[in-house]
């Protein structure tokens, strides 16, 4: 009780809990959660850009996505390092991705079909993302808001490449733009539904109440449009939705129906490429376990030779 | 011998770029996730080098082509990497055996390279020579790790060394191209680098518990545009986009 | 009405020419000599099909594209193949899921076309209804001699047909000019052809003891253009010469 | 003794022998070997011409090309069949050549570098193949002659296509035309070392008096390049050897030196592809086990069902 004031007292002040700190069990666990799905999609992330490395159109670009998956990559590292000092191990996390039982962020379960796709994904999907982790920048637990920190930043670098990408293409011939307006079609709706389900159909009271989640999905997503029209502005494409419109007396864009159906179906194991994603990451897991166990044989024998030498 | 200059740079583009882009195919089938950061770094270093070597080149031959001209819209006879870049990568042994054996061979190159005549392949050598000793630090650990990890490991590493070892003759033979640009102070003759490359190579294969394979006859030679079956499928994959909008800019 | 004929036939060519591209991957690969022949004999069919409804199709776009210009020289959203046919091969047991799961479709729908107004269709179909007919019972043999068979071969070829499962959706939810042309005697809208598929098909599941999965709400949408990641790599393949040597003849 | 002499006599008059006859076991040795062999030929044939299918560059040269390495497929199953009537199972003649023990064509070590090497095999080497092959009609092995009329048919139809091939692109662009000279250049020699070394440098009698081997490797591979010679010139291409010239002496073409050392070489194991096609051949092998097994399980599953119902 008397932690439990304390914890409260720090989150309100707006500090942070550090991995030494007493915390409730409940606020851990949805922290590993959160953490580690948001590790999982990083890592997961790698595949649908990773499919465009090999036939990427120039070397610049080339270089630039590799540059980007290893970013991601690299996100996953300390994400997953930032969910350990919670007590829970990587190897453990990571196969609760395997299994199925962690989730990873639905959008990657849509498939990169055109170059294209791969500055929208840099455009709309780390746009999105990026809204919703800044605020996380600020969130109560320590080791996680320093680690959202480091990935804002290069998230943001990313957008600003995936927004050059097409502006490169809207600036080149007709079947260019027209891969680029076909990409947007396909992502638009996908990356709005990143913020998730609307506020009245969300149960976010303790997140909110312990300083994790500090702005409700709904302005997040509301955020999201009115920036990403001025940009599809600049670019000279259409986002795919009619009712997207100005709104002068609430000083934003209005914006159409979201088919939850799809979303919810995506969340729940039917999108393209659910069923592939996992396979492949399971694949490359098994695929590997000679060279793990290769590792930890090694590390052993040295271990051992070291000690007789002493 | 501007022809013979030429050749030796897009030599060294090539084997830069097919083994960037063999090293690509890897993103997100990695072992362990380190690995994949790993293995997505060098082929980020071997792409960057890859695209400093064919500009240089491109201004070398003088006909206006760029880096992506280059790259993407040459046939399977014109380039000129070693058939090791391109072999396929198979397992995660043999992908870190070739990465150990050639970034050996880059390092002496590289070094030898930054005393050239011609500036600007010095400063790319300078620039490239510490990428290729942190690929061979990396890749000769794991060759000692995986050598000397498990019964499994030893064998399917074993079996990498003996697959790719022929092919290493190609980089050591004499050669016409080499030759020339040798005697023209440009760079060493790769056949000069053999001492050199045995001397840094075989102490980790021991370590490793590896044994080297004997030399055979086999010569291949992708340095003359005479490639494997594997190249023209890469090929395919590589030049997918520029093939299919040409003259586009991406 | 033309538009929905020439995209109805589309889509018969481009599940021949895809499929027929992906079985002949198997080329040296089956588990049995037998079986390399009787795929390479499938693929053989299927391109014959797809050379015969491509054809066809020119013609009824009438802008003057033969057969390859049509194969070869589409952007991927143009293609109108079923997301199925675009599947990598996997296993000897997910090819054999597929060809049986597809064939069975194949014989329903050339058995009704082969009735076609479209006098040049109802040809090609009554041709294609013997091939499919026997590419239905080699697989059907082989689903239950692998279903049937041992606990691995079990396991595998129901991972296969859960695999695949999902993506036979697409062949029978409503579409438009599936539509149009029933409507004008073409030929059937596919959805009409589900009661009699799964009738054909549930009892041979059944002999190879393998257990039906449940549908989900996921479709596909292949025949709309939209495609898998899969195909954009079948098709740097399958287009490689052609886009690397425009206006070639062959 | 009384069988050596009807064995003897058979052979003498022309006659067959079948597999029921006595036989020497040398002969059946020899048979077996050889059989086996060709088979083996036409199994790891399939992968140079196999590494194009996916890449033919029309539907019309793609389904030739699926046909051809079907028949090669086929060539392969009946000379097995014709090895079995000698004692020998399939499955015992396969796995030697897994393991390296028993050798197959050294040709099929070269590889398919572009689409007119696929020309190029039809044209020059089953060009030679059937040269070789035509004596072997008049085997005095009854099931092995058999098998090699039904062979040697297809493989001039696959021949004849694979000239057609070439005349197409001879008559294409500069790029086309290039293509095939390169290919001529890379498999003349290869091809012409098909026959074997000459004849002084070869031991033959036995199976030349067993009337296995009628006609000389030096014979056959003059008659070869006679024929070729004629083709070329009609194909518009040059064959890389500037000491091809005729010889109205002898009313045949002098050639040069063949390089002997690389025969050799290709055939002890250290050709372009000696190890890929081997290692791609027992992929697909064990990747196959289970299927062979699944179809034995269900076969023994099958029998015993029938046997209770009975």
């Amino acid at each position: 009780p008397e932690y439990v004031a304390q914890f409260n007292a720090r989150i309100d002040a707006g500090g942070f809990i550090e991995p030494k700190d007493w915390m409730p069990e409940a606020y851990r666990r949805t922290l590993v959660r959160q953490i580690s799905q948001h590790a999982h999609s990083e890592i997961v992330g790698m595949l649908p850009e990773g499919n465009w490395i090999t036939r990427a159109p120039s070397l610049k670009r080339k270089a630039i996505l590799l540059a980007k998956v290893q970013d991601e990559g690299g996100h996953g590292l300390y994400l997953y390092a930032a969910a350990e000092t919670l007590g829970v191990s990587r190897d453990e996390l990571y196969e609760a991705l395997l299994s199925g039982k962690a989730k990873y962020s639905s959008i990657f379960n849509y498939p990169t079909l055109t170059w294209a796709d791969i500055g929208v994904v840099g455009w709309l999907v780390d746009g999105a993302a990026i809204m919703n982790q800044i605020p996380l920048c600020k969130c109560s637990y320590g080791p996680y808001a320093r680690a959202m920190i480091r990935v804002c930043k290069e998230e943001s670098f990313h957008q600003r490449q995936g927004f050059d990408l097409l502006l490169t293409m809207m600036k080149g011939t007709a079947e260019q733009r027209e891969m680029v307006q076909d990409a947007v079609n396909r992502w638009w709706w996908p990356s709005i539904m990143m913020f998730g389900p609307h506020d009245h159909d969300s149960v976010h009271t303790e997140t909110a109440r312990w300083g994790i989640k500090r702005i409700s999905n709904d302005d997040l997503r509301q955020k999201f449009v009115d920036a990403t029209v001025k940009q599809a502005e600049v670019l000279g494409v259409t986002l795919p939705d009619p009712a997207l419109k100005w709104n002068a007396e609430r000083g934003h864009h209005d914006f159409g129906t979201i088919d939850w159906d799809e979303f919810w179906n995506v969340v729940g194991g039917h999108g393209q490429c659910n069923v592939d994603r996992l396979a492949e990451r399971k694949r490359a897991w098994e695929e590997g376990a000679w060279v793990r166990e290769a590792a930890l044989a090694y590390a052993e024998k040295q271990a051992a030779r070291e000690q007789r030498a002493a | 011998m501007s022809q013979q200059h030429l050749e030796y740079v897009l030599r060294l583009g090539d084997n830069a770029l097919i083994l960037g882009q063999r090293l690509s195919e890897w993103c997100g089938r990695a072992p362990v996730i380190e690995e994949d950061l790993a293995l997505a770094n060098m082929a980020l270093d071997l792409i960057g080098q890859a695209r400093l070597l064919l500009t240089h080149a491109g201004k070398l031959e003088g006909k206006g082509r760029d880096e992506d001209q280059l790259a993407f819209l040459r046939v399977e006879r014109d380039y000129r990497n070693l058939t090791l870049t391109e072999l396929p990568n198979h397992d995660f042994g043999r992908t870190t055996v070739r990465n150990f054996l050639f970034s050996a061979f880059q390092v002496l190159l590289w070094e030898r390279l930054a005393r050239s005549t011609d500036t600007e392949l010095a400063a790319i050598a300078a620039k490239s020579l510490k990428e290729a000793r942190y690929h061979l630090n990396h890749s000769a650990e794991w060759v000692i790790r995986l050598g000397d990890g498990t019964a499994e490991s030893q064998l399917r590493t074993q079996a990498a060394l003996d697959y790719l070892w022929p092919y290493m003759a190609e980089l050591f033979s004499a050669d016409a191209a080499d030759a020339a640009v040798a005697a023209a102070g440009i760079g060493p003759a790769w056949s000069e680098l053999e001492a050199a490359w045995q001397a840094s190579v075989l102490p980790v294969l021991e370590e490793a518990t590896l044994t080297v394979p004997a030399n055979t006859p086999f010569r291949s030679q992708g340095r003359l545009g005479r490639h494997s079956e594997h190249m023209g499928h890469l090929l395919a994959t590589l030049q997918h986009m520029q093939r299919t909008y040409p003259g586009a800019q991406w």
